[in-house]
């Protein structure tokens, strides 16, 4: 009975303490990708694909994608599952089209945001009062954010100068800002040095005409960590997503929380809308959203329902959608050699961890690839539109996934009847 | 005991209706704020001045849309049944009816046989396509949200390139498209004797009531359906029982997927053109999603749905012609109808378990007899 | 303010004793109802301050419900509460907790993915905040009444022990004068019990209410200073412990002998029906959650596993029904080899299943009772015909078992969940032991179960012994353990270390072998 | 459905045509009494739309204005009617059917996709006259197919594109990957090529179909835009319906030149981008459809294939704004030159 003492406990993980904090395996991550990035950009010569103009369109088509994502955490970390944000978004993309010919794009956006948070409204009436599936709610709601929006554009568009029925009149601007005195970084970039150049049109996708809409929007992933995470009402939302009849055994007024949690989510839906109509465009358009609601609500569990990750997320997808708008057929095929590279490492992960089926799977995919990509030196036209989605798929199918959504997400809750 | 049935017959009832009325206001209000003439709307929404002819082509398109509706909801439902969400039902469905397009007009066939070709084919298509998102969840864990919302706009893309790879069109045309169906697979049209059209009831009609069958008597009645409704259930309690939920996975995402195959080849083999082209149908997986949960993914439900759906999508032409009003009309009623239906439940719910409760505080008060935990 | 009992109420056979102070906590006249059941009828309790209140109750009788409603989670129909003699409505816990009425309920209240901290503070962060004072507060508690609690674990890398004392934390931290345990030693092993109750006696000399719900009638009458007996919805009883023991207390409850799970003559045969050949199982990080684990179970043998929560127990029980699958070693199955088995096959081959967590492994709790008749037997008669479901057969059988096995329930077709916990139980055994299974696995098959009830399981259990059942228990119960068990071995971090003689061993040195510290013949 | 589009499929578009339809009431469906009393003022006359329908800033608008133009004449009777996104051949069938049986008559029918459903709608109303625009796909003795010449157009806004391109390098952005555009293309290069031979042309197509959110996206546009601005275009000709309007932002913003389509553009975009339209790329749908109607009218209906080409006048280049009036003559030259057969763009 002596040799128990050295065995170690079945409880308990390895302790986190051991591991690094957060922000500097993100900054780790930051720097190997760049690294990595730029390596390929050497050998393949496909300067777009770290120049600041690929960057800063990353950057743009994240935006819309990443507040989504975000709208859809703020519910789901309720425990309100939201697949209505497409129609939230589209709610926003009118609202902003509405107020802002008329009154400029910043009442416009709060229109955007106004009318993105009626629909969370509704959504929340649908779920949390009516204890209505989630998913039926958020499905109704896409069906009527299209539906209202074009009964509305029509109503309201026809015969303006400029409008009609599917779309409003131009609306002014939103005004950007550029960091002064910030021009050498072009310089640099222009260079095509290794890790230095790519560093340079980083700074300079983040310094250089950046609408003030998009830091809102950055400004507004690092505040919901924050709210979330770090504050009162932050850890009541998030026990309401967790363990609602836990909340509510400690007076938590759960059905208050799961109200500001989903109307906060069509809030940043609507900013979404509004975003795509006032800076990526300059009208609202009908269908302009093009399913980009689904695409965040994608993005949120890519990034395993924290802000950090969905932001990751939508930069992946933004950064590969753009890509393939920049000299497409040139940047996507280095982009193969990446995706070469990535494979074979993996396929040797595997067999190490001997998984041998997936190994070799991965080896002999990634050797085609590498293949392919010696043999051609374009991507055809045909493919590079599949670009973002065949990413989005490759790193989640490479990456280890370990999903932890919210423990109590989408189910319906009703007041003092849990087990 | 008899009283009891009756009334839970008529809560029943009550859900439905509830629901039409529900919806109904909520439709009239939007009209009146909007200014529309709300009675001529609803005039034109139940065909009152409509022609015989063209009332009797409504109910034919109504069943032929509702068709095609009701595989593509089918298929949703299969996976809603595990807690399963594929949303990849469009991608499916486009990429098997060009499949069975494309094959089924480059091979030649005795007619019997070269129909079930098409359908054979459409359905392993199906199954292919959705086959990608059940592997990758099984083995890396990806969630099947993210990879049929991606297999979505990679199917656009892929069966965009084979279209134009494989079209048959040409010279001045602005269309692609497959090539004809040779007449040996097509499936001729059912002439309702009774109605005054000559508008055809698609022949894969039967196929929609056999599939329900099969989809009823497979999830009510089998032990492969009562692991399916297991574990979606319960996913740990499923396991304990001895569910291999990742077999399970597969099996659906793979029935699913077959039947996602046939959405689109009841107007393939029905109608002219007899091809897959630019002017195919698309969008129906996003219905098909919306009719499932307004079925609560029962066959008859969905059934129910699916006529409710393309009733009303059929009436947006008159809507439009007779009536003047936008069709986004029709859009806000789907949408309403689809909350109204399941708000109303809701509360016909909640009304069943308060009179429950007085049921029980009256049947107390009798003697000691009906005292204890079971009343 | 009416702080004193009405004329009206007369019913009582014992009469209370009214201390000179305001009673903590008076309950007049609350009635309950749901659909197809009356959970409490016209119920009266008062409860003195600063003293330790038991209610017993058969399961279903509508102890939890009670305290759901004194503690503001669902509103009675009917009835008054008053709380330092002063009637209050509650419309939520927070109301409850606000006049100083905590609870500890028995299915954990705390949600896994938050850390401890995140758990205790909530709802309570106007006290001292959500970090660093709340931080200190937490470990102040945790030493002043002993919890051992870390304030920044993940709740689910918690045992259950753990997290009990995280639920007691909880009311602690909020202050509550009154506090409400419901059934908080079932899943505790002696020493935490002892410990607990040295907690709650601490808590009295302060001047705090305890309210505690336990089926375990000799702890009752340890430490409760007033017990009152609840029977099908309705108080019938409020006795002190020296005017009766655990018979008489019995009796109250359900009228019926308290009964013993001692197993009287050995039925033990020597073919042996599962064993297990140096078992051998690694966590995703590679480390051993059991190591070289043999053993063997055999015809006729009930051979009871002892150990603390969280040692492997779940794990040894997953591996042996194929929900995991062991590194390395072998499992036969009456000499079968049946490691590479899925689990249907195991169960198909006969293997029955007691799980420890009913809800998440036992049941469909959203479906009716006779599909929860099928589950696990999808494959078996009388629920399936070939591929086809039985509905017919599944169903009669349900009814038999709900006859057997006194399941109170209005019909077979209610959902599972609208049954008692205690009630669920009894579906569950009652399902396991149809269709003459070979080998039982059973994790803590009457936690949670009344008095009467768990001798009925125990007699079952016997029964099918006597006819050649091979049975692995799994138990916190330690006299149940040891009652039923012919051979005992004692699990600790994931290795069997100790074999004991149940004819000899008694509940306390078992306890000590558990935790690593007592004296027992070294095994394998 | 959700992840599709609400755009034209039948054609690359622009903002409102010419003629007309900003003043005229366009409510869907309205029936105005007839004021007028010259030659037509008795017909009643049914359109069929495509997706967007009239105020849709696009080739439907463009349909409608001849419509307008023609009921402001003649004070005829218009019933209008629009498709859904991704409906099927019996939806339209039936809208056809509706208009038909309603006795409307000249029926005009806008975009391709109607093709398979008028086919069968027409021969069961042989004494109504039918024209589809940009289909020669369904025929019959009562169908006119009207049809464009959309890369002769295109070819002479390429030779615009090459002679004003200082780098040498210019840009294609289709909204939706369809033979229709294909032809806009096709035309571009030729023109290009025409224009100053080795000249780059960048060419990115925003969706494939049935995916038609490429004709309204303009975040799409706009991105596309600047990547060709970006990597060296200096003009860029968009044929992308509503996601134009983001080519012309990029331009605006990379202080270029872009090249509007459908309609004269320079004068109906948004002020702030007027000035970088340097000519656009007409097709005069408005011109087809009052032709038809007024055919019928006039007792003697047009049938069968009607190439609206550069002789016809069914397509032309603009020259608001005055930015290609220094190469006017060179671009009559090779008008001329497409007119008389001496130039042929290849169909593939
Ligand atoms: N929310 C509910 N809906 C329907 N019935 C309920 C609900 N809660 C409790 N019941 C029923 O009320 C009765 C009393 O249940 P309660 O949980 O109070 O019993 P208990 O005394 O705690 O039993 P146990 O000892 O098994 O825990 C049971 O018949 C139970 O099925
Ligand atoms: N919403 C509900 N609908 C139906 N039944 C319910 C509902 N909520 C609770 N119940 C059931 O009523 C019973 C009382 O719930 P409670 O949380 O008190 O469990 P419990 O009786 O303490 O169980 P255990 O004995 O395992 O501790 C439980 O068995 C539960 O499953
Ligand atoms: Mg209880
Ligand atoms: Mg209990």
């Amino acid at each position: 009975m002596s040799t128990v003492t050295d065995i170690p406990a079945v409880t308990g993980r390895p302790l986190a303490a051991a591991r690094r904090p957060a922000w500097q395996r993100a900054l780790l991550a930051l720097v190997g990708g760049i690294l990595l990035l730029s390596v390929v950009r050497v050998v393949t010569g496909a300067d777009e694909l770290s120049s600041s103009g690929t960057l800063s369109s990353a950057l743009a088509l994240a935006v819309p994608i990443g507040l989504a994502g975000l709208g859809g955490l703020w519910a789901e970390r309720a425990g309100v599952v939201n697949i209505g944000l497409e129609g939230m978004m589209i709610a926003g993309t009118f609202g902003a089209g509405w107020m802002g010919y008329q009154h400029g794009p910043w009442l416009g956006l709060v229109a955007g945001i106004v009318f993105g948070a009626v629909g969370g409204l509704l959504h929340a009436v649908a779920t949390v009062t009516f204890g209505v599936d989630h998913i039926i709610s958020g499905v109704a709601i896409n069906i009527l954010g299209l539906g209202a929006t074009q009964y509305l554009a029509d109503r309201l568009f026809t015969g303006v100068e400029g409008g009609g029925p599917t779309q409003s009149p131009q609306i002014p601007s939103v005004s950007t800002f550029t960091v002064p005195g910030t021009g050498w970084l072009l310089t640099l970039e222009k260079h095509h040095w290794l890790f230095v150049s790519d560093v340079a049109a980083l700074l300079r996708a983040l310094t250089f005409e950046v609408s003030w809409f998009t830091l809102i929007a950055l400004l507004l992933v690092i505040g919901s960590f924050f709210v979330l995470w770090r504050t009162t009402f932050g850890l009541r939302l998030r026990s309401c997503g967790e363990d609602p009849w836990a909340a509510e055994s400690l007076g938590v007024k759960v059905l208050r929380y799961k109200y500001a949690g989903v109307v906060a989510s069509g809030a940043l839906a609507g900013f979404a809308g509004a975003f795509l109509a006032e800076v990526a465009a300059n009208v609202y358009r009908e269908g302009q959203t093009g399913g980009r609601g689904y695409i965040g609500l994608a993005a949120m569990i890519f990034g395993n329902w924290r802000p950090g990750g969905l932001a990751g997320g939508a930069l992946l997808f933004g950064y590969t959608d753009g890509l393939q708008f920049r000299r497409g057929e040139e940047s996507v095929h280095a982009l193969l050699l990446l995706l070469a590279a990535g494979l074979i490492v993996f396929g040797v992960v595997m067999l190490v961890r001997r998984r041998a089926l997936q190994g070799v799977l991965s080896l002999l995919v990634g050797v085609a690839v590498l293949v392919l990509f010696l043999v051609t030196d374009s991507v055809a036209q045909d493919f590079i539109s599949m670009t973002p989605y065949v990413a989005t798929l490759l790193v989640l199918a490479l990456a280890s996934q370990r999903l932890r959504p919210p423990a109590a997400d989408g189910v319906v809750y009703r007041k003092g009847e849990g087990h | 005991m008899t009283s009891a049935r009756w009334r839970s017959t008529l809560l029943g009832i009550a859900a439905p209706l509830l629901a039409i009325a529900l919806a109904v206001l909520v439709t009239s209000l939007v009209l009146v704020v909007a200014g529309d003439p709300v009675g001529k709307v609803w005039q034109t929404l139940l065909f009152v001045h409509s022609k015989e002819a063209a009332r009797s082509r409504a109910v034919v398109n109504i069943i032929n849309s509702a068709t095609v509706y009701y595989f593509s909801a089918l298929a949703v439902a299969i996976g809603f049944r595990m807690r399963l969400f594929n949303i990849g039902v469009e991608g499916q469905y486009r990429f098997a009816a060009f499949a069975a397009a494309y094959l089924g007009a480059s091979v030649t066939l005795p007619k019997p046989l070269h129909v079930l070709f098409v359908l054979v084919v459409a359905m392993l298509a199906g199954a292919l396509w959705a086959a990608v998102p059940a592997l990758l969840k099984v083995t890396r864990g990806v969630s099947e949200v993210i990879s049929t919302i991606m297999l979505n706009s990679i199917a656009t893309a892929l069966v965009a390139w084979l279209l134009r790879k494989a079209s048959a069109k040409g010279g001045t045309s602005l269309n692609l498209s497959t090539k004809t169906l040779p007449d040996s697979a097509h499936v001729g049209g059912i002439s309702i004797g009774f109605l005054d059209t000559k508008v055809q009831v698609y022949g894969l009609v039967f196929l929609a009531v056999v599939a329900g069958a099969v989809y009823w008597f497979a999830i009510e009645r089998t032990r492969f359906g009562f692991d399916l409704r297991a574990t979606g259930r319960s996913e740990t309690a499923a396991v304990a029982s001895g569910v291999d939920v990742r077999r399970m996975v597969v099996a659906a995402m793979l029935l699913s997927g077959a039947v996602a195959g046939l959405v689109g080849i009841p107007a393939l083999v029905g109608t002219a053109p007899y091809n897959y082209s630019l002017s195919t149908q698309s969008g129906l997986g996003f219905t098909g999603i919306a009719i499932a949960l307004l079925g609560r993914n029962t066959a008859l439900g969905i059934a129910v749905g699916a006529l409710l759906w393309a009733y009303l999508d059929i009436a947006a032409n008159p809507l439009q012609i007779q009536a003047g009003v936008s069709t986004q009309l029709v859009t806000i009623m789907q949408g309403t109808i689809v909350l109204s239906v399941v708000v109303a439940y809701e509360l016909v719910r909640r009304y069943r378990v308060s009179s429950e409760q007085r049921r029980v505080a009256a049947a107390l008060r009798p003697g000691p007899a009906a005292q204890g935990a079971a009343a | 303010m009416p702080a004193h009992p009405s004329p009206v109420d007369t019913s009582h056979p014992v009469e209370v004793v009214i201390a000179a102070a305001a009673p903590a906590v008076t309950l007049r006249g609350i009635t309950k109802r749901f659909p197809g059941v009356v959970a409490n009828r016209d119920i009266d309790i008062e409860v003195a301050k600063g003293t330790v209140h038991a209610i017993v109750g058969e399961n279903g009788a509508g102890k939890s419900t009670l305290m759901k409603i004194l503690y503001g989670m669902q509103k009675p129909d009917e009835g008054t509460i008053a709380v330092d003699g002063s009637e209050v409505v509650f419309s939520s816990p927070a109301d409850a907790i606000a006049v100083g009425v905590g609870m500890v309920h028995q299915h954990f209240m705390l949600a896994d993915n938050l850390t401890v901290l995140e758990n205790v503070v909530l709802g309570a962060e106007r006290l001292h905040g959500i970090r660093d004072a709340a931080r200190t507060r937490i470990r102040e508690l945790s030493t002043a009444y002993g919890l051992d609690i870390e304030p920044d674990r993940l709740v689910e890398e918690l045992g259950v022990g753990a997290r009990q004392r995280v639920e007691i934390l909880k009311v602690l931290y909020r202050g509550a004068k009154t506090i409400i345990l419901d059934e908080p030693t079932a899943v505790l092993v002696p020493q935490e019990v002892d410990e607990l109750f040295d907690n709650l006696r601490e808590l009295k000399s302060e001047g705090l209410t305890v309210v505690f719900i336990s089926h375990k009638l000799d702890e009752v009458l340890s430490v409760a200073d007033e017990i009152t007996v609840i029977r099908r919805g309705t108080t019938v009883a409020t006795v002190r412990p020296g005017e009766v023991d655990a018979r008489g207390l019995a009796e109250l409850m359900v009228g019926s002998e308290l009964p013993s799970p001692e197993t009287r003559e050995s039925t033990v045969t020597d073919q042996t029906v599962l064993s297990l050949e140096h078992v051998t199982l690694r966590a995703a990080d590679g480390r051993d959650v059991l190591s070289e684990v043999s053993l063997q179970v055999r015809r006729g043998e009930v051979l009871g596993i002892a150990g603390v929560e969280g040692n492997g127990q779940s794990e040894l029980v997953e591996t042996i029904l194929g929900i995991r699958k062991p590194q390395e070693g072998t499992i036969r199955l009456q000499g079968e080899d049946i490691t590479g088995w899925s689990t249907r096959r195991r169960r198909e081959a006969g293997i029955g299943y007691v799980p420890e967590d009913r809800h998440r492994h036992g049941l469909l709790l959203e479906a009716p009772l006779w599909e929860n008749r099928v589950l696990g037997h999808q494959t078996q008669r009388p629920n399936v015909r070939g591929p086809l479901l039985d509905r017919a057969g599944a169903r009669r059988d349900t009814e038999r078992i709900v006859r057997d096995y006194d399941v109170r329930t209005p019909g077979i077709d209610v959902l599972a969940s609208a049954l008692s916990g205690g009630n669920q139980q009894k579906l569950i055994v009652g399902r396991e032991l149809s269709g003459e299974p070979v080998l039982l696995v059973a994790a803590h098959p009457t936690r949670g179960v009344d008095v009467g009830a768990q001798a009925q399981i125990w007699d079952a259990v016997r029964d099918a012994r006597a006819a050649g059942l091979a049975v692995l228990l799994i138990s916190a119960d330690l006299e149940e353990l040891i009652g039923l068990s012919d051979t005992l071995q004692v699990i600790l971090r994931g290795r069997l270390v100790a074999r004991e003689d149940p004819s000899r061993v008694t509940p306390e040195s078992l306890g000590a072998s558990m935790t690593g510290l007592g004296r027992g013949e070294g095994a394998a | 459905g959700c992840g599709g589009s609400s755009s034209p499929s039948g054609s690359g578009a622009g903002a409102a045509p010419s003629s007309g339809s900003s003043s005229a009431p366009s409510t869907a469906g309205s029936s105005a009494p007839s004021s007028g009393t010259s030659a037509g003022g008795d017909l009643k006359i049914g359109v069929a739309y495509d997706v967007g329908g009239r105020g849709d800033q696009s080739f439907n608008d463009a349909a409608a204005a001849g419509v307008d133009k023609f009921k402001s004449e003649t004070g005829a009777t218009v019933q209008e009617a629009a498709a859904v996104n991704g409906e099927s051949d019996a939806a339209r069938e039936e809208r056809l059917t509706q208009l038909a049986e309603g006795g409307y008559d000249p029926i005009l029918v806008v975009g391709f996709v109607y093709a398979t459903a008028l086919s069968k709608v027409a021969p069961q109303y042989p004494d109504t006259h039918f024209a589809i625009v940009d289909s020669t796909d369904a025929k019959g003795a009562n169908i006119a197919n009207l049809t464009f010449a959309e890369d002769q157009g295109s070819f002479l806004v390429g030779v615009a594109a090459a002679l004003k391109s200082k780098t040498h390098n210019v840009g294609f952005v289709g909204g939706v990957d369809t033979p229709l555009i294909n032809k806009f293309e096709r035309g571009f290069k030729a023109g290009v090529e025409a224009g100053k031979s080795g000249t780059k042309v960048q060419v990115k197509y925003l969706t494939q179909p049935p995916d038609f959110s490429g004709f309204g996206d303009p975040a799409k546009g706009k991105t596309a835009a600047k990547g060709m601005y970006d990597a060296g275009a200096d003009v860029v000709f968009q044929a992308a319906g509503g996601s134009g309007a983001g080519v012309f932002q990029a331009a605006a913003a990379a202080k270029a030149m872009a090249i509007g389509v459908d309609s004269d553009q320079a004068k109906t975009a948004a002020a702030s981008v007027k000035s970088v339209i340097i000519t656009s790329m007409l097709k005069k749908v408005d011109v087809a459809s009052y032709d038809f109607i007024k055919s019928v009218a006039d007792g003697s209906p047009l049938t069968g294939e009607k190439v609206y080409d550069l002789k016809a006048g069914g397509v032309d280049y603009a020259t608001t704004g005055g930015q290609v009036d220094d190469i006017k003559s060179t671009l009559d030259d090779y008008k001329q030159k497409l007119i008389s057969g001496a130039i042929t763009i290849p169909s593939k």
